[in-house]
């Protein structure tokens, strides 16, 4: 347990919304001081629920029916509210999906930077911006000064990610969750993003929960990876192990489906049919 | 490169909107609303049977008589009587004609001067839009109510007046959100695709676009009834709407506000169905268009 | 040491303000008792009180008479007083009149009245371009010469009430000097008159402050300070008085009156006054039917609708003269007899299946119950068979419709004559030339006409009272009633009722 | 390119209202009313109404009629008020100041309330209170604005007789402004006496304007509240540990403020269009309350003044609002 940053065990939800459908389905993950693990599935497989969960902003229709997650040797399901207020934005981060609602358009960047330092880092409000200067530099912002007085909708979208990237690291947390980070982006913008996350990450010592549906960022940036399906753990490991020698039949047929993270001209074959009717079989849906 | 790698596939099941809570809210608020009216419009409809007096018919010995329950009433006026001797509860029923006929004929007027002008204007654009939107802008710049008070005026007091007076006032607020609805319509894709596809402006326009206002419309046309009603009250209040002694709530506002310490019935009892009536036109308007607006659907 | 945190300062802000607004209505409730406060049922367009519409209209000569003199003046009731002129009449053949004018008077700048201003002030009132609504009577005399402190003038037709006019509508002195130095203008920033209170502040519609002239030639008036506030809103007049911030209020339901009146620390009096109510018929139409006009007469149950709409505040009238007036006579009766209207439209082929339609115009606010007595009245008509339509219009309507002779067959109006003579009520409101009148038919006209001129006294009110007869029977015009005016002031105060209605300070004093 | 933008809205602001003043010239020449036919003397000769009509510049075409009007307008002349017998601009001017007093103090106070209830209700929001405050609130918003009045005169004015009904100032103060701002002046003069008193009367038509309209604002400004709650914005800021209070009134506030303000533009003519009645209630000196006189003495050139000054104020209020909007909102401020 040591060396786990977090530990979630044998979590389970249910959507109230759904009638109760279960949402998440014992779902266990690990993620190592420092290591960076992908949470892969599908639209609605349940990984944004776990990220949220450990986040503690579930949707108050979705309901926690068993499990633990456990963050540096505490369950931060059974927290109390203040204490989680005190570790979440300080220990635990989030880069959230879209840099065009996730930046509020009426402040100044500089501010909006600012606030974490002054609120969790208790840093006067001229540190704060000396701070933030550095940390916009830290995110190969070229022009950190303009940035600092720009508003929102005067950046590009990937500048608005760096931002929010830096936004993050700010407060150096332990864990960074990432919540699909590059999905609203341009693929070209894509890549020096993760190449970002990444040097933030392996300098600060971070650990980061990357939460994605492509099996090619994973690849890219992950150690190890946890697949989703309908709320379900289908597959479980080192990167490496899991994309080259999958062990469910779903997982190759993901891997055969997309363009191959070593073969870009291969794969674009459509997941067969009877893999969803075996894996809808095995775990209890139908 | 290729299009970034993503899991797609039949399992994730329909989800159901997230507004489903909101929705059930907005179909109270129809409910409530649409009932009142319904049964407003029967009792308009079928006034003659179900007052129990003639509105019109007086006895000065028989004036300011207080409700049923209160001492000193007579039977058969359940809300008492003016200080005519004029039965409350049947001046109140035939006033919901009064009522009903302005809100539903100045609304429906208002709505279609205002949705053809708007429609014009934002899909044809250019010139025609740049007319409509600056007379728009003149017509919103005059006081609501010293123009219809001035509008009266000209074409003296009367029903058709106060219509009028509405009409004229109020079209431009139909016409600024179709406008601004056929605007966003029109640059949607489907609209493109049957641009491209050849079909002419003017069936895009009523075949393809309008059945997509429709709905805000609606919402629209009910607020506005709700405010017509407001309207003809304020114009009675100030004794420019129907003049004769034919009942109407604003009217019968302003008599019975003089008599406030001496027969406060004649007060409360046309406020409390005025307000009801405007609540209920107001809750209609709001629940059909969280309902039907897909935008705020969303 | 005591240190103040925001939120403390912030308070005791807020404690500051209400102590103020607070003061600042124990001020109000404070007010000497040297103060007269009226809640004022309309505005006051204009100070000067011989020109436009605001001249002719009887509730502001209240005011009027406070800030200036008539040239006769007028007690509370009617009766003919030395105002600025002590002395005056006709010379034996009614060529020529003379006035004695009052000596030892200062206008409100300090200069002093001389005879130069009143005949200035005739003169002014005489021209057609002043725009005086009187100028047709001030036009009968010119050529005014003084001679001392007697004033002697030539009469172009003779017009047997002249000088009446002298204590009422137009009827008042004006600075000669003053008025050529300022203007039109000016003299409306700054008014200047004799009377017995001076403009001290104005803000129209909102109020009108006068202070007591030291002056007066009738002695110093009982109150230092009157204030005119306008409240046109019957209901914010009663809240004025029942809260306690004004003295005194006039024209208020008749109901709010019986409770108000009941009230502790408060009094009432309500007397009729010289307005009346009453409804012009035009010689159009379903007017032209005799029948009809007696049987709209007959049917309307004057009594019941003073007894139960006006709580009994009100005199049922069969003629435009009321008892007080000089034409008045008892005998004239038209009388409420359903059943003679009926039979009066059946032979005319009116029933209630197939009634009779025309047009009725009325006020509504003006006068008490305006609104709600025509609504009376029309269902007093339904039952007999006339099936009148009712159309509201303002005052100002009225006047250029009667102006243009366009009003609808009936039309209800008020009437206030506060000379009582006859020609200023029968007179103008009947015969057809005049401008004022509705009804115009040559029998009429023949036989009013001989008494504008009339110089016997007696055989011209006589002559009247022929012409009443001869209306009444005719059925040219359905008077209705005279108002009763109620008032209603703190037990502190004393209020003699005026009977033309003007709610003058002078007539209020202190209990 | 913000001057260019400026400079265009004034000429768009020039354009309407010449739109408005055709409109009210050609408005009340059709008004079936004479305003010679009350100041004719009776026995007046056909000659004398028309030496009247001319004198009132009745007697031209009506083309010719607007030319001469709006040469005037343009020269600051407004003609003579026929009731009021003195010059309408001057006439106007003295009593422009009370109404905007009266509606600005009114539009704060609205604005206060309405933003007050619905910050109040965005932060107990999924609790019941919401829903109370929500019906409450739908309730008032059905409460025409003249009712409000009515029931502040009958309750407030005499149950509980706090407030002065009826004026502006206690008529027994002397008053010596410098200019007809009473309110202001009072206030920068350090006046406090008089300020209060002046502040007394005004309290009850600002209620009567200021409630109607702040229920408008909190239904508009809760929507966008509750819309600018659930962005991703005030979620990270909420994981930066920020207060409820804080997230609503930094984060929330400034992103929701911008739809409400225009809205609150539109309604806020509406308010100035109120005052017309609230005004007479209340005997309150503005030009609401000459415009009732104007309307029943039938004053021609007063009225076409008033409707052009009422014009003119919503003209610059929605070019204020613009202006506002734009200023408050950074994407239209920077480019």
């Amino acid at each position: 347990m040591t060396e786990n940053l977090l530990t979630v065990t044998g979590l389970s939800a249910v959507s109230d919304r759904e009638g109760g459908m279960p949402v998440l389905r014992d779902v266990g993950l690990t993620l190592k001081n420092g290591g960076v693990r992908g949470l892969v599935g599908e639209s609605g497989a349940g990984k944004s629920t776990i990220a949220k969960a450990i986040l503690g902003i579930l949707p108050r229709t979705v309901r926690i029916t068993g499990g633990w997650i456990n963050f540096k040797g505490r369950d931060l399901l059974s927290m109390k509210p203040q204490e989680l207020r005190s570790i979440m934005g300080s220990e635990i981060a989030l880069i959230p999906q879209d840099p065009q609602t996730a930046l509020n358009p009426a402040r100044r960047i500089g501010a909006q930077l600012a606030d974490g330092l002054k609120l969790k880092r208790d840093m006067s409000a001229r540190t704060a911006e000396a701070h933030a200067l550095q940390l916009l530099a830290d995110v190969q912002i070229r022009d950190p000064d303009r940035v600092m007085k720009s508003f929102p909708h005067q950046l590009s979208g990937g500048m608005r990610q760096r931002v929010l990237i830096a936004a993050a690291f700010a407060v150096e947390p332990e864990l960074v969750i990432a919540d699909e980070p590059t999905t609203a982006l341009d693929v070209t913008v894509q890549k020096e993003i993760l190449r970002l996350i990444r040097h933030m990450q392996s300098a600060r010592g971070t650990g980061v929960l990357f939460v994605t549906h492509d099996l090619g960022i994973v690849a890219q940036i992950c150690d190890s990876v946890t697949l989703l399906y309908a709320g379900k753990v289908i597959e479980e490991g080192p990167v490496r192990n899991v994309l080259e020698n999958p062990n469910h039949a779903y997982t190759k047929a993901l891997i055969a489906a997309g363009p191959r993270y070593d073969r870009p001209d291969a794969g674009l074959e459509p997941v067969p049919e009877a893999v969803f009717r075996e894996l809808r079989q095995e775990i209890g849906i139908s | 490169m290729a299009e970034p790698i993503t899991i797609t596939g039949p399992a994730a099941k329909p989800r159901r909107t997230p507004s489903r809570l909101r929705n059930l809210f907005a179909e109270r608020q129809v409910l409530f609303g649409g009932s009142f009216i319904l049964l407003l419009v029967v009792i308009a409809i079928f006034a003659p049977f179900i007052a129990p007096k003639d509105p019109l018919e007086q006895d000065l010995m028989l004036g300011s008589l207080p409700p049923a329950w209160l001492d000193g009433a007579e039977p058969g006026y359940y809300l008492g009587t003016d200080d005519l001797g004029r039965d409350v509860l049947s001046r109140l029923i035939y006033g919901s004609r009064i009522a009903l006929l302005v809100a539903i004929v100045s609304a429906s007027l208002a709505a279609l001067i205002g949705t053809i002008l708007g429609l014009l204007a934002g899909w044809y654009g250019g010139w025609a839009d740049r007319i409509i939107s600056r007379i728009v802008d003149i017509w919103m710049a005059f006081p609501p109510v010293l123009l219809s008070i001035l509008l009266v005026a000209v074409f003296g007091s009367g029903v058709h007046s106060v219509i009028a007076a509405i009409v004229i006032i109020d079209w431009t607020r139909f016409c600024r959100v179709v406008r601004a609805e056929t605007l966003a319509q029109s640059q949607l894709d489907y609209v493109t695709a049957a641009r491209t596809a050849g079909f002419p402006r003017m069936k895009i326009l009523t075949r393809e676009i309008f059945p997509n206002i429709v709905p805000i419309l609606i919402a629209l046309v009910s607020l506005e009834m709700g405010i017509a009603v407001v309207v003809e009250a304020i114009l009675s209040f100030v004794g420019l709407s129907v003049s004769s002694d034919t009942p109407t709530w604003g009217g019968m506002i302003a008599q019975g506000r003089q008599l406030i310490h001496h027969a406060w019935w004649l007060l409360v009892a046309p406020l409390a169905v005025l307000f009801t009536t405007v609540l209920a036109f107001n809750q209609l308007g709001s629940g059909l268009r969280r309902a039907l607006d897909p935008v705020l659907r969303r | 040491m005591m240190t103040l945190s925001r939120r403390q300062a912030l308070s005791l802000g807020t404690a500051t303000f209400l102590t103020g607004v607070f003061s600042g209505r124990n001020a109000l409730f404070a007010q000497d008792s040297s103060t007269l406060t009226i809640a004022y049922n309309v505005n006051l367009p204009s100070f000067d009180p011989t020109v436009g519409p605001s001249a002719v209209n009887p509730t502001i000569q209240a005011i009027y008479r406070s800030i200036f003199d008539q040239f006769i003046g007028q007690g509370p009731d009617l009766s003919f007083l030395p105002g600025l002129l002590t002395a005056w009449g006709w010379n034996d053949d009614k060529t020529q009149i003379w006035m004695d004018v009052r000596e030892g008077v200062k206008w409100h700048d300090g200069s002093d009245f001389t005879p130069e201003d009143i005949i200035w002030s005739l003169e002014r009132a005489a021209k057609q371009e002043t725009g005086n609504p009187i100028q047709f009577v001030w036009s009968t005399a010119g050529n005014y010469k003084i001679d001392g402190k007697r004033i002697t003038g030539d009469v172009k037709q003779y017009d047997p009430t002249f000088f009446k006019w002298m204590a009422f509508l137009t009827g008042y002195v004006m600075p000669k000097a003053y008025y050529e130095k300022v203007g039109a203008e000016g003299f409306e920033k700054k008014p200047v008159g004799t009377g017995p209170y001076m403009v001290d502040a104005y803000e129209g519609n909102a109020f009108l402050r006068l202070k007591a002239n030291p002056n007066y030639y009738g002695g110093k008036p009982a109150f230092d300070t009157v204030v005119f506030k306008f409240v046109p809103d019957a209901t914010t007049r009663v809240a004025e008085i029942e809260s306690g911030s004004s003295d005194i209020t006039l024209e208020i339901p008749y109901e709010e009156y019986d409770r108000l009146k009941g009230k502790a620390g408060l009094k009432g009096v309500a007397t009729p006054i010289s307005d009346i109510g009453m409804i012009f018929l035009n010689n159009i139409d379903a007017m032209l039917d005799k029948n009809v006009r007696l049987a709209a007469h007959h049917a309307i149950d004057k009594k019941a609708i003073v007894d139960r709409l006006l709580r009994g505040y009100g005199v049922p009238i069969d003629t435009l003269e009321a008892p007080e007036y000089d034409a008045y006579d008892a005998s004239i009766k038209v009388g409420y007899d359903q059943a003679k209207a009926k039979d009066l439209l059946k032979a005319s082929g009116y029933s209630t299946d197939r009634p009779v339609k025309f047009k009725i115009q009325t006020t509504r606010g003006f006068k008490p119950k305006d609104y709600e007595m025509i609504q009376a009245i029309v269902g007093m008509w339904r039952r007999v068979g006339i099936e009148a339509e009712i159309e509201v219009y303002e005052i100002a309507k009225h006047y250029e419709l009667r102006a243009a002779d366009q009003l609808a067959p009936a039309a209800f109006y008020n009437w206030g004559n506060a000379i009582g003579d006859p020609t200023t009520s029968t007179g103008f409101a009947m015969f057809g030339p005049s401008p004022h009148s509705v009804w115009n038919t040559e029998d009429l006209d023949n036989m009013i006409m001989p008494l504008w001129g009339e110089k016997d006294e007696k055989k011209r009110i006589d002559g009247w009272k022929a012409v009443s007869k001869y209306i009444a029977e005719q059925g040219y015009v359905i008077p209705l009633l005279q108002y009763v005016q109620p008032i209603v002031y703190k037990e502190k105060l004393k209020v003699v009722p005026n009977v033309s209605g003007a709610l003058q300070p002078t007539l209020v004093s202190k209990a | 390119m913000i001057a260019v933008s400026i400079l265009n809205r004034l000429i768009v602001a020039a354009v309407t209202l010449l739109g408005v003043a055709v409109i009210v010239f050609v408005l009340l020449r059709v008004v079936p009313g004479d305003p010679i036919a009350m100041m004719i003397a009776p026995g007046a000769s056909p000659a004398d109404i028309a030496a009247l009509r001319a004198r009132y510049g009745l007697d031209l075409s009506l083309p010719a009629q607007f030319g001469v009007w709006l040469q005037s307008v343009l020269m600051g002349d407004f003609g003579t008020s026929i009731s009021l017998r003195r010059d309408v601009l001057e006439l106007l001017l003295g009593r422009l100041p009370a109404t905007l007093e009266l509606a600005f103090a009114a539009l704060i106070v609205a604005l206060a309330v309405g933003g007050a209830v619905a910050v109040a209700g965005t932060l107990v929001r999924r609790t019941p209170l919401e829903p109370a405050i929500d019906a409450i609130n739908g309730v008032l918003l059905a409460v025409p604005d003249f009712v409000w009045a009515l029931a502040l005169v009958l309750f407030v004015g005499v149950f509980i007789p706090v407030f002065p009904l009826s004026g502006r100032i206690d008529p027994t103060l002397s008053i010596d402004f410098l200019t007809p701002f009473y309110l202001l002046e009072s206030l920068v003069r350090f006046r406090l006496g008089v300020f209060f008193d002046v502040a007394a009367h005004i309290v009850m038509p600002v209620l009567a304007l200021a409630l109607p309209l702040a229920t408008v604002i909190t239904r508009i400004l809760k929507e966008a509240l509750l819309e600018a709650m659930v962005q991703d914005y005030v979620l990270l800021a909420r994981l930066k540990g920020m207060s409820e209070m804080r997230l609503v009134l930094q984060e929330a506030l400034r992103n929701a403020v911008g739809p409400a303000l225009s809205l609150t533009g539109v309604q806020f003519t509406f308010l100035v269009g109120g005052t017309v009645i609230v005004e007479r209630i209340f005997a309150y000196p503005g030009i609401g309350n000459m415009a009732i006189d104007a309307v029943i003495n039938r004053d021609l050139p007063l009225i076409q003044g008033l409707v052009l000054v009422f014009g003119a104020i919503f003209i610059v209020i929605n070019l204020a609002v613009d202006l506002l909007a734009a200023a408050l909102n950074p994407r239209l401020r920077h480019g």
